[in-house]
């Protein structure tokens, strides 16, 4: 299918009740932030969260534009994450309750993981494996309730693919084939979730036409995305604001 | 002068242990520290997806901060010569391939050499594993650098965990505020101790069993 | 006129099937004629690592021959904007990603869409399964050309293959020198015949229980 | 370790008998010639190899300098590979024997897989993993032999990973670390295979000083590279010699 060029509210409806979503999350590094808040403004429900991390973000620096990953909370009913930050167990939540509160109480479900073990997972998923096992994690909190095999004498954990259903991306540049490029860290997680969900949706500063990328550089192929949004120079997400940002962070909240 | 070494100090001790042509990780807390005191032809790699990359930007030289150079500890760094991004699989498959050094804090070290890094429980669901369990199981060599007691005075070097298992015997090496230890297919080996310190001082603070080995000598930077 | 449709007509028809904004792959044999024809908007994956690349070169054009543009096939193609290359991980992660329409050639295709492609055995040891297994698997949808009968006469189209599975219940439609035939959970429906044949002839050339579209009609390029 | 800049045949030295050695070979696009050449003139023997393809040449070409895997079968006991071309079975092998004979009669062991299998394994090898679940592959000469798995309803095949002791690496140019850039689809399952692979020896066209790489553009980081070796500019499997091998291959041999 030919990908669509349109806005964050537009695509973001895509996401239907009860649908896993994945994303990465790394402060304000590769993270989809535009597309964050206009999945907080919607109004879907139950979501299953695979996110690369869950941090939310200093309490100033939200207001300028820190992608706190806290404003999808009303969406979620379970987030699987290798790394929840510390403050989640500090900021208020849905309604009145803390986070943390939530998250003991099982209000909010979750799910211990290893960054290597939620990489591979996506990577499974989009491989079309039925699952694979782990040298990592055995006789820990990540095994609990898993099945062990010993293999040539080693212990290994099983682990299952994530195949999520929308995977929310966020790339440097798009050319209006869909073909992405990233920068620097900035990379991380977002080619893995985008060959990982069945639908990715993708926030980019620009987009150019074919051949203005070097296809040497392009790391996830335009026939990964479905929906491809720009995101506004003026918005708190845009690459300029970001900067700013960056500057902040360093002199003041450091 | 009979004092603990500052965490500084311990940080300054591990980067020793790396020489030209190494590649390392460097965990969360005091080994972060080390990024300060990489030796010259040492490159650090990040788990966020670099490697190779250069000094951490500072209040100094602000207008460096690029929103897309961000460490694994969130910090800023510079770009340098030789470096390379590449996606978290990748990060994660470099992490587990026995080709770079770890260095990681820890809560407790057993006389097997497994390791404690976090007080996770099923009640707290305090869920910070990151990456913690890949870098302890892949690393080519594992060095962990923490106190020797914890602040409540209590041995950190035991026989058996009381924290939860991060990974089994994979520690080749602890660096403390007092000793540097060896982890040997024998058990535990005393091979530096702070100045001021006695053997038997450490040997009191330390609930393993700990070997002194014939060379032990004293920490030296 | 009453004859079979070569080998580029066939690839001709198949193409009929791909539409603007469509990603295919083109397995060995008749399916690689299609790059030839392949309409304005569909970009061609090719296995060993490339995407949207453009034409192959020609006799005429032979100083575009670069040693690192060649398709799975062994061709050369040109470049072409918007192409991109990645490492066969990631292609045969696309290939299996539901994603890429895939035109594949065939010895047999069953009742229920099972599909063999090559004639291994175990004692010919014959080893060429390439990425037809992976590509059989994953498409989005599956077009096979094939001729509609073997060189010795014998039916392609079977109630159950004789030949090894290539993967089961993958076919989602078939086009031989003869007819198009859908893949439906009810078995296998004639769509389209070739000029100046009957579906009685057709019928009568398959070993597969075969029905006939209310709509049937004559193929046309 | 600081990686070694040396010629072939000082690199080639690291493989011993009954080693695993792992290669891209896909024509002479991606393939390393210049290193086959090295390892055919070599005394190793009793090799695994683990090849992507084994594609015998067209007899006209090998002369001209297309890198025919035949070349190794004196050092082989066993061929992994998803595509065992035509030709080998008309081509004359070990002494008198054809190549053909050799394999139907087991003389030279062979194991059937798929590409997507193949370069799954070598993931899984480079990610530690005990094995995984394939859903290619079902019911076929592929999953003879191996443990099936029903998940979810639907039938998987046990793979088990692939942990070359030496990868064999042709990349388009190197910095002086061994961080390593490639060209188009000469990339290929080169990456792949130098992820898996304990030791990697790599030929490449040039070696430029640090720095000089994109950082973007560096497919595979240093710290996989062991062994970099300068394919001499007058080289049969020079990128300038395959250029003009292409020209005849396309005018001449097809």
């Amino acid at each position: 299918m030919p990908i669509k060029i349109c806005n964050a509210d537009e695509a973001i409806l895509v996401i239907k009740d009860n649908d896993c979503v994945a994303a990465h999350m790394w402060g304000f590094c590769g993270t989809p932030g535009h597309l964050f808040r206009a999945l907080a403004a919607s109004s879907v429900k139950n979501l299953t969260l695979y996110i690369e991390n869950f941090l939310p973000g200093p309490e100033g620096a939200v207001d300028l534009g820190f992608p706190d990953p806290t404003m999808l909370l009303p969406r979620l009913k379970k987030i699987v994450t290798p790394f929840l930050g510390a403050r989640v167990f500090s900021r208020s939540g849905i309604g009145t309750d803390f986070l943390g509160d939530l998250i003991l109480s099982g209000k909010l479900e979750t799910e211990a993981t290893t960054h290597g073990v939620f990489q591979e997972r996506l990577h499974a998923g989009a491989m079309g494996l039925g699952g694979f096992y782990s040298p990592v994690g055995i006789d820990t909190i990540v095994a609990d309730g898993k099945e062990t095999r010993l293999i040539d004498g080693r212990k290994y954990v099983f682990e299952t693919p994530i195949r999520p259903d929308v995977g929310l991306i966020k790339a440097a540049k798009a050319d209006k084939l869909g073909n992405l490029v990233y920068h620097g860290s900035a990379r991380a997680a977002n080619p893995v979730i985008a060959m990982a969900s069945k639908v990715n949706i993708v926030e980019v500063d620009e987009i150019v036409e074919p051949g203005e990328l070097d296809p040497e550089l392009i790391v996830t192929p335009g026939v990964y995305v479905d929906y491809l949004v720009k995101i506004p120079d003026d918005d708190l997400s845009s690459t300029r604001n970001l900067k700013e940002l960056a500057k902040i962070v360093v002199t003041i909240l450091k | 002068m009979k004092q603990k070494l500052d965490e500084l100090v311990m940080a300054m001790r591990a980067v020793q242990e790396l020489k030209s042509g190494d590649y390392c990780n460097l965990g969360l807390g005091i080994p972060q520290m080390c990024a300060s005191y990489i030796p010259e032809g040492v490159y650090v790699q990040s788990e966020n997806g670099v490697i190779g990359y250069g000094p951490l930007v500072t209040v100094d030289d602000v207008d460096q901060a690029d929103p897309g150079l961000v460490d694994a500890g969130g910090k800023f760094y510079t770009p340098a010569p030789g470096m390379s991004f590449f996606d978290m699989l990748t990060s994660f498959a470099m992490i587990r391939s026995g080709r770079l050094i770890s260095i990681l804090g820890g809560l407790q070290v057993s006389e097997q050499g497994d390791l404690a890094i976090h007080s996770l429980s099923d009640n707290d669901k305090y869920q910070q594993i990151g990456g913690s369990m890949d870098l302890a199981w892949g690393a080519k060599r594992l060095i962990v650098i923490m106190t020797h007691q914890s602040k409540d005075g209590k041995p950190k070097l035991v026989r058996n965990l009381t924290y939860p298992l991060t990974a089994a015997r994979c520690v080749d090496l602890i660096i403390t505020d007092l000793a540097v230890i060896d982890v040997t297919a024998d058990g535990l080996v005393l091979k530096e101790i702070a100045p001021g310190w006695t053997v038997e001082e450490i040997k009191s603070m330390t609930e393993a069993d700990l070997s002194t080995a014939a060379d032990v000598k004293i920490m030296t930077l």
